[in-house]
């Protein structure tokens, strides 16, 4: 099975699960209030809070290898427009 | 010449001393912080006070020809400022990054708003507190400017394949982005709450007023924190931008208290428009600008504003737009 | 024929209008949140100032017959209300899903409660603060009679090797849920502190009296989000369902007002009873059915209670029942 | 070395600590405030919050194989009764 | 013989009712929890309210030799307390946990101090407020003697290749922590506020003010929590730790009060003094023990503070270091 | 390409992110408010935040194998010294 990480700003949250739900995966899972760094600079908790523009969100879908490929084409023009990094990896249910 | 004495009355005031403790915070290295997501408390808690107490105010004065006046003024300003703020960037800056600061500075800053108006309290210098219509009704047209000085001068670098973002969402955004609508909403609710008589704007009054100041206080700790950690940012912005973030202000004001003295108003509505004129938005416009102009800089446009105009407006501002207003607008 | 200044008092107060604000929100797509644990923080406020507030009251009533009667009362409400509620929800739903919403419709909902009690304090109507009482202890029976319900017709249907959850555990549950056991906490330090004399009310009072107001409308902001986020889910759960939110309100308030005449309540008295009956709870009894009733879909049972009973109880039960107790119990 | 992520709700996090303490673990991690969607339908911040039903929680144990094998023992009933998922992969100490 | 109506006094107030309420919520196994970072809010305000009024008390009484004599005691006091825990702890323990634990006693408990000077309000006995001065300069010293003590006994144990963390680092910790800095400036923006008269203080003091009380309360309510599930951490620290962290208070304050006596304190500003000198730092020292003395075990300083010091303190010292000082200050 | 996870107390988070910073990572992500179970004793979210030792981050770095083994270099006397655990997986961008 494969294992999804896609972070990016929240604002693109509703987007990104709407993506997910018509990709087929059987669920996933969102952390927000995620900060970091990235290509578009410093993400952090105060002023993006104060400002509106929220933090980042850290999504994680576990799901067989063909709907992750669904994601990845979905994913690729929201994350070229927005920003945002996703990376794929393997693992197996307990 | 300054007057001192009324710049330090407005600098000896807990919520500037405790914007100065957030500032000093950062610069020695302290960790204090006001964690995430309490700003939210208390920026939902300000702007659904001061809506409130702006309906009520808009209820008792009545949908008069000066409240018409004075809030199409702000739309104007709102609409006008990033024009001429967009030709004034274009000399240095590319389209985009020239369209969303133009447009946050059409747009105006909702904390400078309540710092002016409590400043204005402490002074017990009356001010029409329907003013806060216009603070709500800023937003919108300075988004709405920017995003088509975007679609009208730079719209062919857009790539093809890459997604589309439609008026309607842009619209959307505008006005129906949470400051904005919490802010409107909370303006309707005091608004029917005072139609229905006393009782009911009493008992929220409680909430909404003794509260306020110190959630005020609260706020500009967290500001001066915030503040303090964009200087940096904007040390890297160059000097044409740090010279934009502090003359900025300054021209808005002037335009602002010549029109507040042609409309005829108050001297403490006349400081209101001014700081309304003078603030730059980091609420609402950094949030539409990033979904429209996701090719602009967002650490040029909040930096600014935050980092610099801001405090600005805070401490040298607000009692020199009233100085300026005291020899512009006689006393009523 | 329904009292329209009543329903218009009701609904034009800032915590029923705030409440609107928060449905038009999500109806718009606003992206308007309170965000979490911001809500805790008023849920747990309001449970520890009702309940000192109860405490208080109870101490000055004294443990009387009509305490006693009122309270004795409420539990055999919630322990009668889910049994007829289950046979109602039987011919449609299976063994699971009718007992797990029977036990919410049996207890009740804290929100709904405050909120009629603002209600009574605008009319300046006087009811007997100790029913707070009744509230804290409604949740633990209907909790036990709903889960009696799937042990006595369910049971079978547990396969073997699955995790076993004791009576002892359920008991925990529906007592030391952390609702009920703040809510009864408090109520027993209001009581103590009471006994101690007046200074000590007084001092808690500044904070558990004038911010209550303000705290409420907050919560009923994010209750609006809430409630109206799970109106999509409602629309999926049928019109049978719909009907039972609705129906099942009016039902519970209609015995509640008899019983409250048989007993000689006081109308403000009588109306926090019926409130008390016609609400439906979204906070103990869906934790303590999770537990114990894996099989029932949460999202039925909480959505019934939060989008349909509960803002139907807000905006139209509260001043109805208040109309019909008018009629039916004469002003003291 | 193994990874395993568990993401159930908040109000099985005491169970699953135990469970994990007596699988001989090393050590765990917690992040609360996790939403998702899953088998039993989506959890969102707002009115989980409110029922006190609560949100879920991503748990990740870092740990040796036999360890892993354990933990799956222990899991699946608990797993199997409230919902959840948990995988494992493969990972080195740094 | 303690004066059982002197400690029912304290006990029965709201803050330490609502502090058994949550040692009790921990014993019981209810799911209350106030989650983060809502105590850290309380505490931000908590510190901001003390600090703010603190300095305004201090403009009020002027920087006199009284003012001075009490501050220079609670320093000596800070830094003599660590030398003598030492040499106690170190008869069972290593001497970085001996040197963390000592740090901690050294220092104090603000909510214990919050807690007495709350009693003292009931109470209406006078008291200095300045004495909020001593809380705040009584972290550092006791952080600095901490660490003197692991550099000149303990230093031979660190291998090569560790970080080494420099006496700036400590000291920065020591004088920046976030408390101590909040509690620092909020005192400065006090003094100076109250210099410009008294409407800029009676704005912020229905903030600082009406709220405080139940602020604690709820405060309180999670040190409730907090303590009792630390009190299982102590059980495992064995019978010599447990008996330090009941009388290691009783000695301090005994101290104290001689020294009180001999300074010619009040009897409120002794008891304050006396409570300050009794109780346990879980604020600042942690965090800047931590960085320094990472080979001593966190669970150890902290758990015998928090687990048992402060809630004896709360309980059982300040009523009884009062009765003490009854008998040995004339009251004024 | 590479994903590292490093868990530690909040209070060297800034330290964290300047090694990661001159690693030459770019970029990374911070999950705050983990508790957990390590060597160094619970971390529990009540009283760390009473304390003021706080509660531990989570960060997540996705680099090429090289940046890995500079962190690796940097991280090691960092954890030794503050406690914390880092570990390394394989992974591809989506
Ligand atoms: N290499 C990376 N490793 C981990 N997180 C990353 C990385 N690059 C970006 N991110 C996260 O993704 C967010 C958006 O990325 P970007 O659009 O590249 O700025 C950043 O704020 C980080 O939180
Ligand atoms: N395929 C998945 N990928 C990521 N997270 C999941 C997945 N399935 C379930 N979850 C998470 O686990 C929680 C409980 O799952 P469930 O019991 O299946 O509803 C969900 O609310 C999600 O947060
Ligand atoms: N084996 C592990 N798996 C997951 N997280 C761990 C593990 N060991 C330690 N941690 C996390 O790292 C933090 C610090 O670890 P330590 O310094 O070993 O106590 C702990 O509080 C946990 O949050
Ligand atoms: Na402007
Ligand atoms: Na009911
Ligand atoms: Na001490």
């Amino acid at each position: 099975m494969n294992r999804v990480d896609v972070i990016l700003s929240e604002r693109e949250l509703e987007r990104l699960t709407s993506v997910i739900d018509s990709s087929g995966a059987p669920g996933y899972s969102v952390a927000r209030h995620i900060t970091g760094r990235g290509a578009h600079g410093l993400v952090a908790s105060e002023s993006l809070e104060v400002t509106g523009l929220g933090t980042n969100v850290h999504v994680i879908i576990f799901c067989e290898e063909p709907v992750a490929e669904a994601l990845r084409t979905a994913l690729r023009p929201l994350l070229a427009y927005y920003g945002g990094v996703a990376f794929v990896s393997t693992c197996e249910p307990i | 010449m300054v007057d001192t004495a009324l710049a330090l009355q407005n600098i000896l005031t807990p919520p500037v001393l405790f914007f100065f403790l957030g500032v000093l915070a950062v610069l020695l290295g302290s960790d204090l912080e006001i964690p995430a997501p309490l700003p939210k408390l208390f920026s939902l808690y300000l702007l659904l006070a001061i809506g409130f107490t702006g309906g009520v105010q808009l209820e008792r004065s009545g949908l008069s020809l000066t409240v018409l006046l004075s809030v199409g003024a702000a739309v104007l300003m709102a609409s006008v400022i990033p024009l001429y703020s967009f030709l004034i960037l274009r000399t240095r800056l590319d389209i985009y990054n020239s369209a969303a600061i133009a447009a946050a500075y059409g747009s105006t800053s909702a904390v400078t708003y309540i710092t002016a108006e409590s400043f204005l309290r402490v002074l017990e210098l009356p001010y029409d507190g329907f003013m806060v219509a216009a603070l709500a009704l800023m937003e919108s047209p300075a988004i709405i400017v920017g995003l088509l000085l975007v679609r009208l001068l730079g719209r062919s670098s857009r790539k093809p394949g890459q997604e589309k973002v439609g008026l309607g969402a842009v619209l959307h955004e505008a006005f129906l982005n949470s400051s904005v609508f919490l802010l409107i909403g909370s303006l309707l609710v005091g608004f029917l709450v005072a139609q229905q008589g006393p009782t009911g704007v009493q008992k929220l009054e409680l909430f909404t007023d003794k509260l306020f100041y110190g959630v005020l206080t609260f706020f500009l700790l967290d500001m001066g924190l915030v503040a303090a950690r964009r200087l940096n940012e904007l040390r890297r912005a160059g000097p044409f931008l740090i010279g934009f973030a502090v003359l900025m202000p300054l021209i808005n004001a002037a335009l602002a208290i010549g029109l507040a003295a042609v409309l005829g108003m108050s001297q403490g509505t006349a400081l209101l428009f001014a700081v309304l004129c003078a603030g730059s938005s980091y609420i609402a416009v950094p949030a539409a600008m990033r979904m429209t102009v996701p090719e602009a800089n967002p650490s040029l446009y909040i930096s600014t504003g935050l980092g610099l105009t801001f405090p600005f407006n805070i401490i040298v501002g607000i009692p020199l737009y009233l100085q300026v207003i005291k020899t512009v607008i006689p006393a009523s």
